[in-house]
C-alpha cells in the first residue's frame, strides 16, 4: 500500500546527517570551495574523520564488518540530501563506501578473504576511501554507452606476466585519486578487440609502485570533492586482484556493480534545497518599493516554481529508489533511474538560477553561498554520471530495449539491497 | 514506511478503469470530439450509464446510500489517470461524485441528514444523475478562485431572502455539466456590500426548479467530451434549508471542507499525457526514415526520453500530493499527518505544464500526421492545451501557491 | 550601409497587404476556420479575386508576363507578414506565385520561352489560377527534404518515358491547393534505381490532364484556410517538355533554384504572433480581476514582455536572414555577398518556435476565454501549433542547419 | 531602404578590437579571473594603456577633444561584442568612455569649461576611467525602477554647505572604484521626499578627502571588471560639480542620461560567441563511438541551437542599436533597447550552458575557457543594469506606458549620436 512515511531509522540518520551538514560542513564549505589550489579545496582527512565518528561513513557496511548495516538505497538518498545540503561534494564519502560495499560483495570476487580484508580495513582506518577509475583523456561518453570498437574506450592496458598484471596508462577526472587506499580501475586486456571482449576490472592498492596522481583538476564547482590524474607506469598488480573474468567485458562487469546515480540526484536536490530556503529568507526579509520582494509577483512566483520543481523531483528520486530497494518484487525498470537521476540534475540548476535572479547583484557575491551552489549543481549536470546528456542517452537506449535492462537473473549481487540497472561505477 | 506498491483494491480499480477506457471510451471518443456541434461533443447518457454499470460513477459516494465509498484521493487520481488515457472530457463523471459527497456528507455545511439521504440516495439510484458547481461569470473568473474581498468583485449572481426561501438571480458561464446535470450547486452573494469572503453563500438548485435555464452551449478547441454551459437565474425561488453553511459564510470557509479536485485534475492531465506518448513510442517504431525507424534517430529518441522523464516525475509528484492530503484528512496509523497547502496547486500546475509539454513532442515527432484529425495526437494536444484554463489556470495556481510560501 | 527603413515601395506593399487583411481576410477567417467541412474551411475564390484585384496574388510575378515583378525575398516576407497577420492560410498564395517564377523563369530549369510565356501569362490573366507543388507521399516526407539519397527511400511516384511522353503513376497526400490550382508541379521518380539524388525529376502537369484526380481533402487541427488534398496520379501522360530542368538531375539540382519559401512561411508566423499579442494586450488592458486591469498584475505584464521579446527578435532575425537571401542571388551595391546556407532553416525553426509560445502564452493569459471559438486566440493556437511541421518540421530544419554548420 | 552591410569606417574598428582582443586580452584573460583576490583581477593599469594605444579607450569623444568621434552605438556594439569575446570584463573600458561622453556634454551640464577641462583630462591620461555610482546595500532594483516612497532609493546625502556639499553614505557594487578618476554618483539632497522630488547627481573626484574605496566584491564572473564599495565620510563636493538641477529627481536626471544596455547585450554575444566556436571546433575534433561528437544529432542540435539564439540575438540588438541612431527620424520605441538587451543576456546563458553539455567533463575544468565564459555570462545576466528580471520589468512599464518612454523634445543631449531611453546610468 503506498505510503510516504520515513522509518524511525530513516528519520534518525536524516537526523544525524543534517546536523552534521549544518555543524561541521557549513562552516567550512565556502572557505576550502574559494581555496585558489584546487589540492587545498579537498575535505580530507579533518571532515572525514568526524564524519567516521557520526556514523555516516560507514553506515554502508554489513554489521558483521563492524559497518551500520543500512542496506536501502532510499535511506542512503535522504542522508545524500542532508550531506549536500551542507556541501555538494562531501557526498562524495557517501558512495565510495557504497561502492567498496557493493564491489566486494558481489560474484565478481573470487577470493573472499580478500573481500573481507579490506572491508575491514575500510572500517577500521577513519579516513579510508576508494576510488573508481574510468574516464581517460580520449574516452569518456563511449565509456557509458559502450561503444565496442577496438578504437574506443579506455586505452589504459594491463598486460599478463606470470601472476601479476603490468599496467600502463592514464586516468583523468577521478574523484579521491591522493586520498583514496584503493582505486577500482578499468583497464584493457586485449586491445585487438573493443571493450565488451577486451576489458577487465582490477582493484588497485595505491600504494603501489608505478601508480601516482597526475595533476590535479581545476573545476568550476564541487570543488570539495578532489578530482585528479591517475599515472599507471609499470605498475605490477597481482592476478588475484582481478575482479571478474579476465576480458570478462565492460557490460559485464557492469552488471555486478551497484551504482550511486540516485544518491547523486538527492545530492542535487539537498544544494538546490539550500538555495532555496535561503532565496525563500532573502525575499521575505529584503524590501523594496515599500514591500518584501516575496511580495512582487515576479519573485513569487520564481519562488514557487523552485518549491514545485525540488518537490518534483524528490518525488521522483525517492519513487525511484523504492523500485531498486524493492526489485524482488516487482519488474525492475531499468530507465527510471536515469531519468529521475537526469531530472534532478536538470531541476537542480533551474532552482539555483532562479536562486540567483532572486538575489539579483548579491548572488553573484562570492561571500554568499549563492553563485557557489549555483556552480555545484551545473557542474555535477556536465559531469556526474557521463553527464545529463549521456544519462539521457543511455535511459533512451534502455527504454527501447538496446541497453541496459536484464532480467533480476542476470543482476545477482550477494549482498545488500540495491542494484542500479546498467548504472555501474 | 515508504512503500509504492498499490492495494488490491486499487489495482483492481485501475484495471476497471483501464478496461473502460478501451473499450467504452475510446472507440468513441475522437468521434464525438470532432462532431462540430459542442452540444454533441459532449459525453452523453449511454457511456454514463455504461460507467454506472460497473461502478465507476458512484465509486466516491457512501456505502450508505448505494455509493462505492472509496473515500481517498489517492485512488481517484489513480482511476483519473486511467479514465483520462481514454478521453479527458470524461473525468468530470468522478469529480461530479467527490464534489456532491464532499458538500453533501459534512455536518457543517449540510446538518441535515434528511437532505443528504435524498440526494445521495438519488444520486446512486438514477444512472445519469450529475451534479454541477458554477462559480465563474463572465465579469469575474479568477478572483473567485484567488479570493479578492472586495464588494466590486468575485461573482455578482445575488440570492435574497424572502421568507423561508431565496431568490436567485443572475448568470453563470463556463459551467460544467449544466442542462443535463439534474443539482446545480451554485455561489451566490447574500451580501452585497461586501467581498466573496464575508457575503457569499453556496445554494443547491435542482435542474426543474421554475426560473432555471440554459444558455449558449460553449464551443471549445478541446476538452470537447466535456459539456460546459451557461446557466441563467430568473427569480428562481429555492427553500432556505438548499443553503450550504450558514449564510454569508464565506468562499474560503466552503472550500475548506472540499478537497482534492485539483489533484483529480492533474491526475488526469497524466493520462493524457501518457496516452499521446505511448501513440509516440509506437509511431516512432514503426516510421522509417532514413533507412531506420525513426526512434534510432537521435532528434527523436532524446525527445522520447523527455516526454518519458516528464511524465514520471509528474505523476510521482501528483501521487504523493494526493497522498498528503489523504494523510491530512484520514490520518496514517492513527495519527493525522499535517497538510501543506501549497502542494496541490503546485503539482496540479506542474502536470498540466507537462502535458502541454509531452502532447506538443508528440506533435512534432508525428510531423504532418501530427495535426491530421484522423488521429488522436492533435485532439491529445488541443485537450491538454485547453485544460491550461482550468482550476484558475496555471498562473491562478502558482498564486495560489504563493500565498503558502 | 546598416539601414533598417524601408523603401517607400516597400511601405506602400505592407499597408496595401495590412488593409487587405484587415478589411478581406478578417470578417471571413474565423467563419471558415470554423467550418467543420475541410473543403469549405479552405479559402476559396472571392478571396482571390479580391486579391488579385489589388495585385497581391501577383505582385511576385515578372511584369513582361503581366506580374507586379517584386523580385526580392525580403519585400515578400514584410507582405506575409501583413497576410498572415489576416490569417495564416492566406500566405499560401505568395508562395505559389514565388514558386512558379523561380521553376519556370530559370533558363537551366525551363529552357523554353514558350512554356514560360504561356504559362506565367496565363497564370497572370486567371484570376483565380495557383499552382501547387507536390512533394510528400504516404511514406516519405521529411527525407524528401532533408535528401537521404537511397534507393529505397524518398518518393515512389515514377514517370516513366513512352516516346515524346513521360507515363506518371502514384499518388501524393498533403498537398497544398490540389484540386483548385491549375497547374501541379510533381517531383516523381525517372530512375528507381538511385536514390532521389540521382534518380529524381520534377514534372509539370496541368489540372486537367486525363488520369489527375483528387482523393481527400485533409482534415486539420489549423491553418484551415489552406487546403490541403491528396493528389492520384493514374496513367498520367505528359510531353517530356513538361519535364524542368534534365532528367533525374536530382532533388538537390532542382532545390538550387527555389530560394525563400522557408522565410516567407517564418515571417508568416510573426504576422500570427503578432495578431495574437495584439489582443492579448488589449485583452489585458480591458479585463479587470482584484480592481485592476490585469496588465498591472506582474504575472501577466511579465508575460506580455517575454512575448513582445520574442516576436521582435524573431522579425529581426528572418529579416535579415532574408535580406541575406537576397544580397547572394541580387547583390547589393553591385556585388554578390555569399550566402549562409544554414541561416534560412536556423531563422525558420526560430521564428516557428516562436509563434508557438505566444500563441500559447496568449493562451494562457485569456483563460477561460482563450479556448473558446467565440475569439481567435484558440485559433492562432492551432494555426501555429500546426505549422510546426511545415518545410519538414523543426526538427528538420534544424538538422539541415547541421549540416551547414 | 534595409541595408545589413557594415560601413568601411565599422569594419576597420571591428578588426581593431577583434586583434585586440585575440592578441591582448585573451592570452591574460584566464589568469586574472582565477586571482584568488579579486583586487588582483582587475585589467589595469596594463591592459588599459594598451587599449589606448590601439585608439580604442577614446574611440567615442568627440575629435575635438582629441577622441576618435564615434557616436553611434552601432559601431560601439560591434567593438563590444569583439572586446567581450576577449573578455567580458574588458568592455567596461568602453562603457566608461562612452558614459563620461555622454554626461559632460549633456544639457546636465552648467559649467562648460569645467566639461572640457574633463573631457580633455579623459583624452590625456591613457588610464583615465570613470566611474557611475547608484546601488547601495539597501536600494538596488528600487533604483532602477524609481519607487518614489521617502523611505525607498538611496541613502547617501548631500547637505549644502556654503558653495559646497557635505557627502555621506556608501555605494556598492560599484565598477572601478580604486581605478576611476571621476565618480557619478547618485545623492539624496532632500531625503525626506522621494527621489523623484528629493534626488541629485554629483561629479566626484575620486582624490577627494573623504571619499574611499571600501570592500572589493568577489564576484563569481565577470571579474576582470573590478567591483568595490565606496564609503563617503564628509566628503565637500563643490556645488558646480552638481550635475542637473538640485533635487531634479531620478526621472529627470536620468533622461538627460545615456545607457549602455546593448553594448552590455553585444558583449554577452561576444562571450557566447567565444563558447560556440569552441564547441564547434570541439565537436569537430572530438571522437566518440567512432565519428567526431558533432555528427551525434544529440550534439549537433545543440551546436545548431547555439547558432541560431547568436544570430537571433545580434540581429535584435543591431536593430535595436540602429533605432537608437537614427531617432530623429523615426519614433523612439523605449522597451525595444530593453528587451533586446535581456533577450541577448538570456540566451548568451542558454548558449554557454549548452557550451558546457558539449564539453562535459572537460567544460568544468577551470583550465578551459568554457567554465569562465559560463560564469561571465550568468554573473551579468543576474547583475548587469539592474538584472535581467528588472529590465523586464521596465521593458514592461515601457511597453504599457507608465514609465520610461519620453518624447524626444524631453530627451534632448547636445552632442554625440544615441540615448537609450528610459536606460540611464
Amino acid at each position: 500500500m503506498v505510503d510516504f512515511s520515513l522509518t524511525e531509522k530513516q528519520l534518525e540518520y536524516q537526523k544525524i546527517a543534517h546536523d552534521f551538514a549544518r555543524d561541521e560542513i557549513r562552516p567550512i564549505s565556502l572557505e576550502l570551495d574559494h581555496k585558489e589550489d584546487p589540492l587545498e579545496c579537498a575535505y580530507m582527512p579533518h571532515l572525514l574523520e568526524k564524519f567516521d565518528k557520526a556514523g555516516l561513513r560507514t553506515m554502508s557496511i554489513p554489521n558483521e564488518y563492524g559497518g551500520g548495516g543500512v542496506d536501502d538505497l532510499l535511506t542512503h538518498c535522504i542522508v545524500g540530501e542532508e550531506i549536500s545540503w551542507g556541501d555538494r561534494g562531501a557526498t562524495g564519502f557517501l558512495l565510495s563506501t557504497t561502492k567498496v560495499t557493493h564491489v566486494l560483495l558481489s560474484k565478481l570476487i573470487g577470493d573472499k578473504e580478500l573481500a573481507d580484508y579490506w572491508l575491514r580495513e575500510y572500517v577500521k582506518d577513519p579516513t579510508f576511501l576508494i576510488g573508481t577509475a574510468t574516464t581517460e583523456p580520449l574516452s569518456g561518453a563511449e565509456n557509458q554507452l559502450p561503444y565496442n570498437g577496438a578504437d574506443g574506450g579506455y586505452r589504459t592496458t594491463a598486460v599478463r606476466d606470470g601472476d601479476d598484471y603490468i599496467v600502463n596508462g592514464k586516468k583523468h577526472f577521478i574523484s579521491n585519486v591522493g586520498w583514496a587506499r584503493l582505486m577500482f580501475t578499468f583497464v584493457r586486456t586485449n586491445p585487438s578487440v573493443g571493450v565488451e571482449q577486451g576489458a577487465s576490472l582490477l582493484m588497485v592498492p595505491m600504494d603501489t609502485p608505478g601508480v601516482r596522481m597526475g595533476k590535479v583538476h581545476n573545476k568550476m564547482g564541487y570543488r570539495l570533492n578532489q578530482n585528479a590524474e591517475i599515472i599507471f607506469e609499470n605498475a605490477r598488480i597481482p592476478v588475484k586482484y582481478r575482479l571478474g573474468d579476465e576480458n570478462g567485458g565492460v557490460s559485464a562487469i557492469r552488471r555486478h556493480l551497484r551504482g550511486d546515480a540516485l544518491i547523486n540526484a538527492a545530492g542535487q536536490i539537498g544544494t538546490a534545497r539550500a538555495a532555496y530556503e535561503a532565496s525563500l529568507e532573502y525575499a521575505k526579509e529584503r524590501i523594496a518599493s515599500g514591500r518584501p520582494i516575496a511580495h512582487h509577483q515576479s519573485v513569487g512566483l520564481k519562488l514557487v516554481d523552485m518549491y514545485t520543481k525540488l518537490e518534483a523531483a524528490r518525488s521522483f528520486v525517492w519513487q525511484a529508489a523504492w523500485r531498486q530497494d524493492v526489485r524482488n518484487e516487482i519488474p525492475i525498470d531499468p530507465p527510471m533511474t536515469l531519468a529521475a537521476s537526469a531530472f534532478a540534475h536538470e531541476i537542480s540548476c533551474d532552482v539555483t538560477k532562479m536562486a540567483m535572479e532572486i538575489h539579483a547583484g548579491v548572488g553573484v557575491q562570492r561571500e554568499n553561498f549563492l553563485e557557489k551552489w549555483f556552480r555545484d549543481c551545473h557542474n555535477m549536470l556536465f559531469s556526474s554520471d557521463g553527464g545529463n546528456n549521456m544519462k539521457k542517452v543511455r535511459a533512451m537506449y534502455a527504454l527501447t530495449g538496446e541497453w541496459g535492462a536484464r532480467s533480476e537473473e542476470e543482476n545477482p549481487v550477494s549482498g545488500g539491497a540495491y542494484v542500479a540497472v546498467g548504472d555501474g561505477l | 514506511m515508504f512503500d509504492y506498491r498499490l492495494t488490491d483494491e486499487q489495482v483492481a480499480l485501475q484495471q476497471l478503469a483501464h478496461e473502460f477506457a478501451e473499450k467504452e471510451i475510446r472507440p468513441i471518443g475522437l468521434d464525438l470530439d470532432h462532431n462540430p456541434d459542442p452540444a454533441k461533443s459532449a459525453y452523453m447518457e449511454p457511456l454514463l450509464e455504461k460507467a454506472d454499470k460497473v461502478g465507476l460513477r458512484t465509486m466516491g459516494l457512501p456505502e450508505k446510500y448505494g455509493g462505492g465509498g472509496v473515500d481517498d484521493l489517492f485512488s481517484h487520481c489513480i482511476v483519473a489517470e486511467e479514465l483520462s488515457w481514454g478521453n479527458r472530457g470524461v473525468c468530470g463523471m468522478l469529480l461530479s461524485a467527490t464534489k456532491i459527497t464532499h458538500l453533501l456528507g459534512n455536518e457543517e455545511l449540510c446538518p441535515s441528514e434528511e437532505i443528504r439521504e435524498k440526494w445521495l440516495r438519488a444520486y446512486c439510484e438514477d444512472p445519469n444523475f450529475l451534479i454541477s458547481t458554477a462559480t465563474t461569470e463572465p465579469n469575474s473568473g479568477s478572483e473567485n478562485l484567488y479570493p479578492y474581498s472586495a464588494p466590486d468583485a468575485g461573482y455578482r449572481t445575488s440570492a435574497v431572502r424572502d421568507g423561508d426561501e431565496y431568490v436567485i438571480n443572475g448568470m453563470k458561464h463556463f459551467v460544467s455539466n449544466i442542462g443535463w446535470a439534474k443539482l446545480y450547486f451554485v455561489y451566490v452573494r447574500t451580501d452585497q456590500t461586501k467581498g466573496i469572503d464575508e457575503g457569499a453563500s453556496l445554494m443547491m438548485v435542482p435542474r426543474d426548479t421554475p426560473g432555471v435555464s440554459h444558455g449558449r452551449v460553449h464551443d471549445k478547441m478541446g476538452y470537447r467530451l466535456n459539456l460546459n454551459r451557461e446557466l441563467i437565474l430568473d427569480n428562481v425561488r429555492i427553500p432556505v434549508e438548499n443553503r450550504l453553511g450558514p449564510e454569508n459564510c464565506g468562499v474560503s470557509y466552503i472550500r475548506r471542507h472540499m478537497r482534492g479536485d485539483a489533484l483529480i485534475n492533474a491526475a488526469a492531465m497524466i493520462g493524457l499525457a501518457r496516452a499521446a506518448y505511448e501513440d509516440t513510442l509506437e509511431y516512432s517504431r514503426n516510421r522509417v526514415a532514413s533507412g531506420k525507424p525513426i526512434i534510432e534517430h537521435q532528434a527523436i529518441s532524446m525527445k522520447l526520453i523527455d516526454m518519458y522523464t516528464a511524465i514520471e516525475a509528474a505523476r510521482a509528484y501528483v501521487l504523493y500530493a494526493a497522498w498528503r492530503v489523504d494523510a491530512q484528512w484520514n490520518g496514517v496509523d492513527g495519527k493525522n499527518i499535517p497538510g501543506d497547502p501549497k502542494m496541490s496547486p503546485s503539482a496540479s500546475y506542474f502536470a498540466h505544464e507537462v502535458a502541454c509539454d509531452v502532447t506538443r513532442a508528440a506533435m512534432e515527432i508525428h510531423g504532418g500526421m501530427g495535426v491530421m484529425k484522423e488521429l488522436p495526437i492533435e485532439m491529445y494536444f488541443r485537450d491538454a492545451h485547453n485544460m491550461m484554463h482550468s482550476d484558475g489556470g496555471n498562473i491562478m495556481k502558482r498564486l495560489k501557491a504563493i500565498r503558502n510560501l
